[in-house]
């Protein structure tokens, strides 16, 4: 069991280096909401069966898998966003920053003690790798939408840490946390629209009248 | 001088209620109607009643040598806050009181309702509520009440100047004013945490703490600064002739006699904590008074603008205050009482007499504003033929400030003066060679003084009228004369009959140092004070007898009248008088490294060149010359910094990465 | 009160004496016969007797200015001993209040001169003025030499009895002070190298362009209270620098005369000898006699 | 009362969506604001109850926020009537929709006692604000709600990682995992330190962030500056408040953790006064004076950090200066914005004399600019004396003394953007006809009201809670 969640927890990570690297929005929507599908299975695996496990799992798929990329696929559609990245800094630079990222992380990982059943998972090191990855893509990357995929994979990131925990947190905390999640970019959808209509572009580099 | 509660009966009862009804005042004229002038004069008669109230109420503890104490049950997390009045706060109660009446008075006539609708009523009302704030002050007996006191004060001070805010030289003033005055304030936040280090906040009694300590170091240094900023001690003087200049002349005169002497209380209270000094707290203060003495009149010299340039008179009369603060600390880590008794007597007496001549010169320029339009002194000249009441008032408040005999300057500066020969005299350490250098530095001053008066005197009052303004100039009423005439006749008594003064300072003495009445040494007899009234009569029955003789001999003969000796010159006018600028010309080069004048030469140029203009100033140095640039420059290396702020959103994302990059790797 | 008697008729009378004789010295360097030595008071006899001339422009303080310091300096004149005696008046501080006086009688000459409107006179007062504010450290380092050396705070115990002593002790003190207080006596009074009181062109003048407007019986008092100034600064010097005492009143009184006499010969022959400083050269002059009585300070202090 | 009071606020809000006039519409949010005031002020004055599970518990600090959030919002309420009857080409019904949403996710805030909960109301009142901030409908209002957006969603998803990473601590040592706040401190020296100090970096920049500590801040001035006065308000005042319980409960923990490490206390410190740096260095020479009161934000954000960093006697400093400065923020924020309504212009160049044209307001904004700053008699100076003095009574003398630096050079800032702006004669540019009434002015004019009580007077039930709230926090009483 446990090599199939480390299994799927390297996938995890290896989607970040797919959606770092890749020029296209569509790809890297995708991306993330593989991992939230993923995120949504690995909970089964690592925890006994309970009904609070369905709901969790059901929610995760729910609202990562499915909700959010259409969300986002309504956004550009509405937007007429061409579906590149374009990105600040280039996909190969992009790369190297993941790949030295992902190394620091198992480093700061090292240093954090693990409760006694988690021994040997990679659960931090790939949590704090793809909050790391979302930050990442959140300051090279041009564009509002790919602004929002970077903050998709940064929660990714927390959720996949959330996962050992999911015993703790309550089913209305977890709710609370998903729908304020689906909310929020519910929310940056519709600025993204309106910044698309008021600028024609989403192109976040004009976003610069407001300064010192 | 056993500490007692408070009853009903005591005069410090009188003292608040007067200083509660100066405070309210202005109150009612806010609510009655523009373009009527009841609400300020019920207001004047209101503060020169709470003034009475307030100056028997201090006399009163002054002579029985009161101490009472009381608290207010506060609700602040500070716990109780206590008040209470002693000698030296009573003393210091003595010229808010008088100038501040004076001063209300003459500002029915100075600035009359029914000619600024818009700005009496609130001038009237924040002028109450800052001569209220100035009589509470020296009673709070708690750091945070005094805080509260002194920001009002502060806060109605600012108000008070600003009335005339369409000005831009006055909204200048107003912001250095503002800045300086919070600056000050957060340095006595420093000061007094430092002292509340015990948990309270409550003033410690006199002589109990030990200034040899570090933190002792600090609390002085704090208060300096703190209290510095609201004396006007070069170089924190900055805000000081700009803000007298651009308030209305009888909130100058309130603000140059009494407010800046706050900071000269708050001071001496908080020497008054220390049981035991070290010598270079005398010497640091005194130092700073030579520096304020010297650089103030010297400054001063270069002004032409009566009101900025009395304003620098202030700096000057501060720096004497402080060097007598000076000598008596010296004498107090010397153990010589006869020093603290000279110094710091003359300190006191000084700020009583400042603010006597101080405010009388400023009423004085105000009823020069009023009559001639103008307070340029080298637009005005001969208003003594048409204004001989204010030229005769001011002449006396002219001859007080120099320190000349038989006035009241005369008798503060000689204790001063006392002190630093007392100190020359019985002198062991470093001291002696300090004083020996103050009193000479005293004497230029004093000469400088007497040389900056000439010039103001001469120019204004004295010879042709050189605009057409200074000629059609006119006498205040008798608003505005009363005050005057009042505040002359104290300078002269106090000149005349220093005896009585003992009676009040020497308690205010003895509060400050409980040691001192033990010691064995008495003002009366330190100081020569009846020889001064015997001098001061032989000089006036000299002046009279000489006068009265050779007046007969000139009546005797025949007299002619024509005029002024030109050296044969066919055209004089009166543009070609000695100006302000030209009598201080000399001066103002001897000390160019000091001053550093602006000219503005002429550009002649051809056979018949065009009409053309001179001017010249001299600049506020610490402000226009060190301030102004450093703040320039910080604005500089912040605009760059403000770069930070670029407004690029994914870097603002990376500034919250690097943050959280940074805090971890410093956790960890 | 004899003494009190004597000194009130020699402040009184001497000091047009010092001027004649000083200008007989004078004429004597130059060959001259020169005007009588009572020339001053047939002077003064003649302007009390005169009539006035007023400018037009002038108010009261031009015809006060000459009576207040008039009165100051003779004021002034009370607390000075002369030779070994002692004053009639006396107490601690008194120095204070006799340099103060000075001022007194600074500020009325000033301001009167300024009442006249003239530009000539109102450079002689901003020169007499600012020159002022450069003496008078020198005039107070000497008074704090002398109150360490009596040990006392007023003039007659600085001026009498210790000073001989001191010679002894701190002569080198002395001396510089002597030199500093003489440099002091001479600006004070317009002497040359300073001023010059024969110079006939307004605009090099210091004193004597302030009292132009002024004339009869008003400029009588002027004249009689520079030469009381003369008097009374001259005592002071003559007092330190020539100390000697007999013990006997009369004789003392005789020898002050002479000392006083002997500095007006003094003064006479400086000004003979020394030709008048550029106007700009006075301030380093005065500072120097500031430095000479600091270093006086310095070496007692020691 | 606990339900009433986090539902009354919802259907106020369906009541305004439902309401079809936009005129009537307005009124929704005073009356809402005056019931839930008055519910408010009956929980605060009862004795604290938990709810079943320990989820829901008005302790001292939450009484001391909900009372500063409910007046705040009372005041702000009762201004957006006159101000929407004057702005009445704009429509209102998201706007008066939102608010009161916000004042429920902001009253959870006061009342949670799960950490989880308490992230939840947090987040949700940074959601509900998005919409407000874009109330003017132009360029520069829609980059502002997007920075606003996307940075505090970040920030807030890294205290969601702190909080995850508090309650792995429990896990680790062996202690049924729970965010609740009072296991939480209970077990809290049991806790395993590597992580609780993981955990503190997160929340710290987290809520850090929603709070706007420098360098955290970029969002602020640009959100402040183009929201509506009285959103700008509702940000300075309340959501900063709340996001500052974030921090403060999780400081609870930490407290009570010990274990002789001063960490979480000195980067409080440092980013306190960091934020107190930039705020000085932005203030100078500011063009524009929303702006400006954004970088106040930040300084006063920075002394909270700093007196919770310094904790004993400054902690009650911290509770007060919380209640006092959201209360005048409120002040700031709605006299600024009747000049603004009044000159059409935010720009310092171009609003002059604003106490001749708009008296009442403009004298508020002087009145606001004193109080801000700290000056006596006001209720901040209270506060900054008592986070100031007891600075300089520990070893963080020299804290003390960069603090009162600090507040030097910000005055200086802000009274070269503050004075020429009210004083002088009033600017040549157009009126727009927008002057002083009673609904704009009576709101700030009362708020300032309390906070020159506050620096008078302190009621005893008042001082009791800040005791209570400090000694909470481990701190002892004043």
């Amino acid at each position: 069991m446990t090599s199939l969640v480390d299994q799927l927890i390297v996938l995890v990570m290896l989607i970040n280096f797919a959606a770092l690297g890749s020029g296209r929005l569509t790809v890297a929507i995708r991306a993330t909401a593989l991992q939230g599908v993923i995120l949504g299975i690995l909970p089964v695996l690592i925890h006994s069966f309970s009904w609070h496990l369905v709901v969790i799992t059901g929610g995760l798929i729910l609202a990562k898998g499915i909700i959010i990329p259409w969300l986002l696929a309504g956004a550009i559609a509405k937007a007429r966003i061409s579906r590149e990245m374009e990105p600040y800094l280039g996909y190969v630079p992009t790369l190297l920053m993941g790949a030295i990222l992902t190394g620091l992380s198992f480093v700061f990982a090292q240093r954090l003690p693990l409760a006694p059943e988690h021994q040997g998972l990679l659960f931090v090191p790939a949590a704090i790798a793809t909050l790391l990855s979302g930050f990442l893509l959140l300051v090279a990357r041009r564009k509002a939408i790919s602004q929002v995929i970077g903050y998709l994979m940064l929660e990714n990131g927390i959720f996949l840490f959330g996962l050992l925990l999911t015993e703790a947190m309550p089913v209305m905390v977890e709710a609370g946390v998903l729908l304020d999640l689906i909310v929020g970019i519910f929310v940056m959808g519709i600025i993204i629209n309106q910044i698309s209509r008021e600028f024609s572009s989403i192109d976040t580099s004009r976003l610069t009248t407001l300064r010192d | 001088m056993e500490a007692s509660p408070a009853g009903p009966d005591d005069p410090v009862s009188l003292i608040i209620a007067g200083a509660l009804l100066i405070g309210a005042s202005g109150i009612p004229g806010l609510f009655l109607p523009a373009r009527t002038d009841w609400g300020q004069k019920c207001a004047a008669l209101a503060v020169a009643l709470g003034s009475l109230l307030g100056i028997i109420g201090a006399l009163a503890t002054l002579i029985a040598e009161r101490t009472i104490s009381w608290t207010i049950a506060g609700s602040l997390p500070f716990g109780p806050l206590e008040a209470g009045i002693d000698p030296l706060s009573a003393f210091f109660l003595l010229p808010v009181f008088i100038v501040a009446a004076c001063c209300a008075v003459y500002g029915t006539g100075y600035w009359p309702a029914v000619h600024h609708p818009r700005t009496a009523p609130r001038l009237t009302f924040f002028f109450g509520v800052l001569a209220s704030s100035l009589a509470f002050i020296p009673l709070a007996r708690n750091w945070v009440l005094f805080l509260i006191f002194w920001e009002i004060m502060a806060l109605s001070a600012f108000f008070s100047l600003a009335t005339d805010d369409l000005e831009r030289e006055v909204r200048d003033a107003s912001l250095v004013y503002v800045v300086a005055t919070h600056a000050g304030t957060l340095a006595l936040f420093a000061c007094f945490s430092l002292l509340g280090r015990g948990g309270s906040f409550a003033f410690p009694a006199a002589g109990t703490m030990d200034g040899t300590a570090p933190i002792g170091t600090a609390i002085f240094a704090a208060a300096l600064l703190g209290f510095g900023l609201k004396a006007g001690v070069m170089p924190l003087h900055v805000w000081l002739p700009g803000a007298h200049a651009s308030a209305p002349s009888h909130v100058s005169a309130l603000m140059s006699g009494v407010l800046i002497k706050t900071g000269i209380y708050g001071l001496v209270r908080i020497l008054s904590f220390f049981g035991a000094v070290p010598p270079w707290w005398g010497m640091v203060l005194l130092t700073a008074g030579i520096a304020s003495g010297i650089l103030g009149v010297a400054f001063a010299v270069g002004q032409h603008d009566l009101k900025r340039l009395l304003a620098y008179h202030s700096i000057e009369n501060i720096g004497i205050i402080v060097m007598g603060l000076g000598v008596a600390l010296l004498g107090k880590a010397a153990g010589l009482p006869s020093l603290v008794i000279l110094g710091l007597g003359g300190a006191l007496l000084h700020v009583l007499n400042h603010a006597l001549f101080k405010s009388l010169l400023f009423l004085g320029a105000g009823a020069v504003i009023h009559g001639a339009g103008t307070r340029e002194i080298d637009r005005l000249g001969g208003l003594g033929r048409r204004m001989p009441w204010t030229a005769a008032l001011f002449l006396t408040g002219a001859a007080a400030i120099c320190g000349l005999p038989p006035l009241n300057g005369f008798v503060s500066e000689l204790l001063v003066y006392l002190g630093f020969f007392s100190g020359i005299v019985q002198g062991k350490g470093a001291e002696a060679p300090l004083l020996g250098l103050a009193a000479p530095a005293l004497a230029m001053v004093g000469g400088m003084a007497v040389l900056c008066f000439v010039k103001v005197f001469g120019t204004v009052f004295l010879g042709l009228p050189r605009s057409a303004e200074a000629a059609a100039c006119h006498e205040p009423g008798w608003a505005m004369r009363g005050p005057m005439v009042l505040l002359a006749l104290l300078c002269a008594l106090i000149g005349l009959l220093p005896v009585a003064i003992p009676h009040i300072l020497e308690p205010a003495l003895f509060a400050w140092d409980p040691q001192l009445p033990f010691a064995g040494v008495r003002l009366a007899e330190a100081a020569p004070l009846d020889w001064i009234t015997l001098m001061g009569l032989v000089l006036l029955l000299a002046i009279l007898g000489i006068g009265a003789w050779l007046w007969k001999r000139v009546t005797a003969e025949p007299q002619g009248t024509a005029g002024t000796w030109d050296c044969g010159f066919a055209l004089p006018t009166a543009r070609m008088q000695y100006t302000a600028s030209s009598f201080a010309e000399m001066f103002v080069k001897l000390f160019a490294a000091v001053l550093r004048p602006r000219v503005h030469p002429p550009r002649v140029q051809g056979l018949f060149p065009e009409k053309s203009a001179f001017a010249s100033h001299v600049p506020e140095a610490v402000l226009e010359l060190v301030m102004a640039p450093l703040l320039a420059a910080t604005d500089r290396r912040f605009s760059l910094a403000r770069k930070l702020q670029h407004g690029r959103l994914h870097l603002y994302i990376l500034y919250i990465f690097v943050t959280l990059a940074l805090l971890l790797a410093w956790a960890y | 009160m004899v003494d009190t008697v004597i000194h009130i008729l020699i402040t009184l009378l001497l000091p047009p004496l010092l001027l004649g004789v000083i200008n007989r010295t004078k004429a004597l360097f130059a060959g001259r016969t020169g005007p009588p030595l009572l020339q001053a008071y047939y002077d003064l006899a003649k302007l009390v007797r005169k009539g006035s001339v007023f400018s037009a422009t002038t108010t009261s303080v031009f015809r006060a200015g000459p009576v207040v310091a008039l009165a100051a300096t003779f004021t002034a004149s009370l607390l000075i001993p002369l030779g070994e005696h002692r004053p009639p008046l006396s107490f601690g501080g008194d120095m204070i209040l006799f340099a103060y006086l000075f001022g007194l009688a600074r500020f009325c000459t000033t301001a009167a001169a300024l009442d006249t409107g003239s530009s000539f006179e109102g450079m002689g007062a901003a020169r007499e003025a600012t020159y002022a504010c450069l003496a008078e450290p020198a005039l107070f380092f000497s008074l704090a030499v002398l109150a360490r050396l009596s040990g006392s705070l007023s003039l007659t115990p600085m001026l009498t009895g210790t000073a001989a002593t001191s010679w002894l002790s701190s002569g080198a003190s002395l001396l510089l002070l002597a030199g500093s207080l003489f440099i002091v006596l001479l600006a004070e009074n317009c002497r040359v190298p300073f001023d010059d009181p024969n110079t006939h062109l307004e605009l090099t003048m210091i004193h004597e362009v302030m009292v132009l407007d002024h004339s009869g019986p008003l400029f009588g008092a002027i004249l009689y209270g520079a030469a009381m100034k003369l008097f009374v600064l001259g005592a002071l010097f003559t007092d330190i620098a020539l100390p000697y005492a007999t013990g006997i009143p009369l004789a003392d009184w005789v020898l002050f005369v002479i000392a006083m006499l002997m500095l007006a010969v003094g003064i006479g022959v400086v000004e003979s000898v020394m030709a008048r400083l550029r106007l700009t050269k006075i301030p380093q002059m005065l500072a120097a006699s500031c430095i000479l009585a600091a270093f006086s300070l310095l070496l007692v202090l020691r | 009362m606990t339900a009433g009071l986090l539902l009354i606020p919802l259907l106020g809000a369906i009541a305004a969506w439902l309401i079809p006039s936009e005129r009537g519409r307005p009124w929704v949010l005073p009356v809402t604001g005056a019931v839930h005031l008055a519910l408010a002020v009956e929980a605060i004055f009862a004795p604290a109850v938990p709810s079943p599970g320990g989820w829901l518990h008005l302790d001292a600090i939450g009484k001391l926020v909900l009372l500063s959030v409910e007046l705040l919002f009372f005041a702000c309420a009762l201004y957006a009537v006159g101000y929407l009857a004057y702005r009445q080409e704009r429509p209102n019904r998201l706007l008066c929709a939102m608010l009161p949403v916000c004042l429920s996710a902001m009253t959870l805030v006061a009342f949670s006692h799960h950490l989880g909960l308490l992230w939840v109301a947090i987040e949700t009142t940074t959601l509900t604000m998005s919409p407000l901030l874009y109330f003017n409908r132009n360029a520069r209002s829609i980059e502002a709600t997007w920075k606003y957006m996307l940075i505090c969603s970040v920030g807030i998803a890294l205290a969601l990682l702190g909080l995850l990473f508090l309650a792995y601590s429990t896990l680790v040592a062996r202690i049924e995992p729970t965010l609740l706040l009072e296991p939480l401190v209970a077990s809290a020296p049991l806790l395993s330190p590597a992580w609780l100090k993981a955990a503190f970096v997160f929340l710290l920049v987290g809520y850090g962030t929603k709070m706007g500590l420098a360098p955290l801040h970029t969002w602020k001035p640009d959100a402040y500056g183009e929201a509506p006065g009285l959103v700008g308000g509702l940000l300075a005042g309340g959501l900063v408040t709340c996001s500052f319980v974030g921090l403060l409960r999780s400081y609870q923990v930490f407290a009570a953790a010990g274990g002789g490490t001063t960490f979480h206390r000195d980067s409080l410190v440092l980013l306190g006064l960091l934020s107190m740096a930039t705020a000085a260095v932005f203030m100078a020479r500011q063009a524009d004076f929303k702006r400006m009161l954004a970088y106040s934000s930040v300084e006063h954000v920075g002394i909270l950090a700093v007196a919770l960093g310094l904790g004993k006697g400054a902690l009650a400093g911290a509770l007060l200066h919380l209640v006092s400065n959201s209360l005048t923020k409120g002040v700031l924020f709605l006299a600024a914005a009747n000049i603004h309504r009044s000159y059409n212009s935010k720009r310092c160049e171009r609003v002059r004399g604003a106490l001749r044209r708009l008296p009442w307001s403009g004298g508020l904004f002087l009145a606001g600019f004193f109080a801000v700053t700290g000056s006596p008699p006001f209720g901040l100076f209270v506060s900054e004396f008592t986070i100031v003095s007891s600075a300089m009574t520990g070893e963080g003398a020299w804290v003390g003394g960069l603090m009162l630096l600090l507040l030097a050079a910000i005055f200086l800032g802000m009274a070269r953007t503050v004075l020429p702006v009210v004083m002088g004669e009033s600017s040549r540019i157009e009126h727009t006809g927008y002057r002083d009434r009673f609904l704009t002015v009576a709101p700030p004019l009362a708020l300032m009201g309390v906070v020159l009580l506050l620096g008078l007077w302190i009621p005893e039930p008042l001082r009791r809670l800040v005791a209570e709230g400090a000694m909470l926090l481990g701190g002892n009483a004043p």
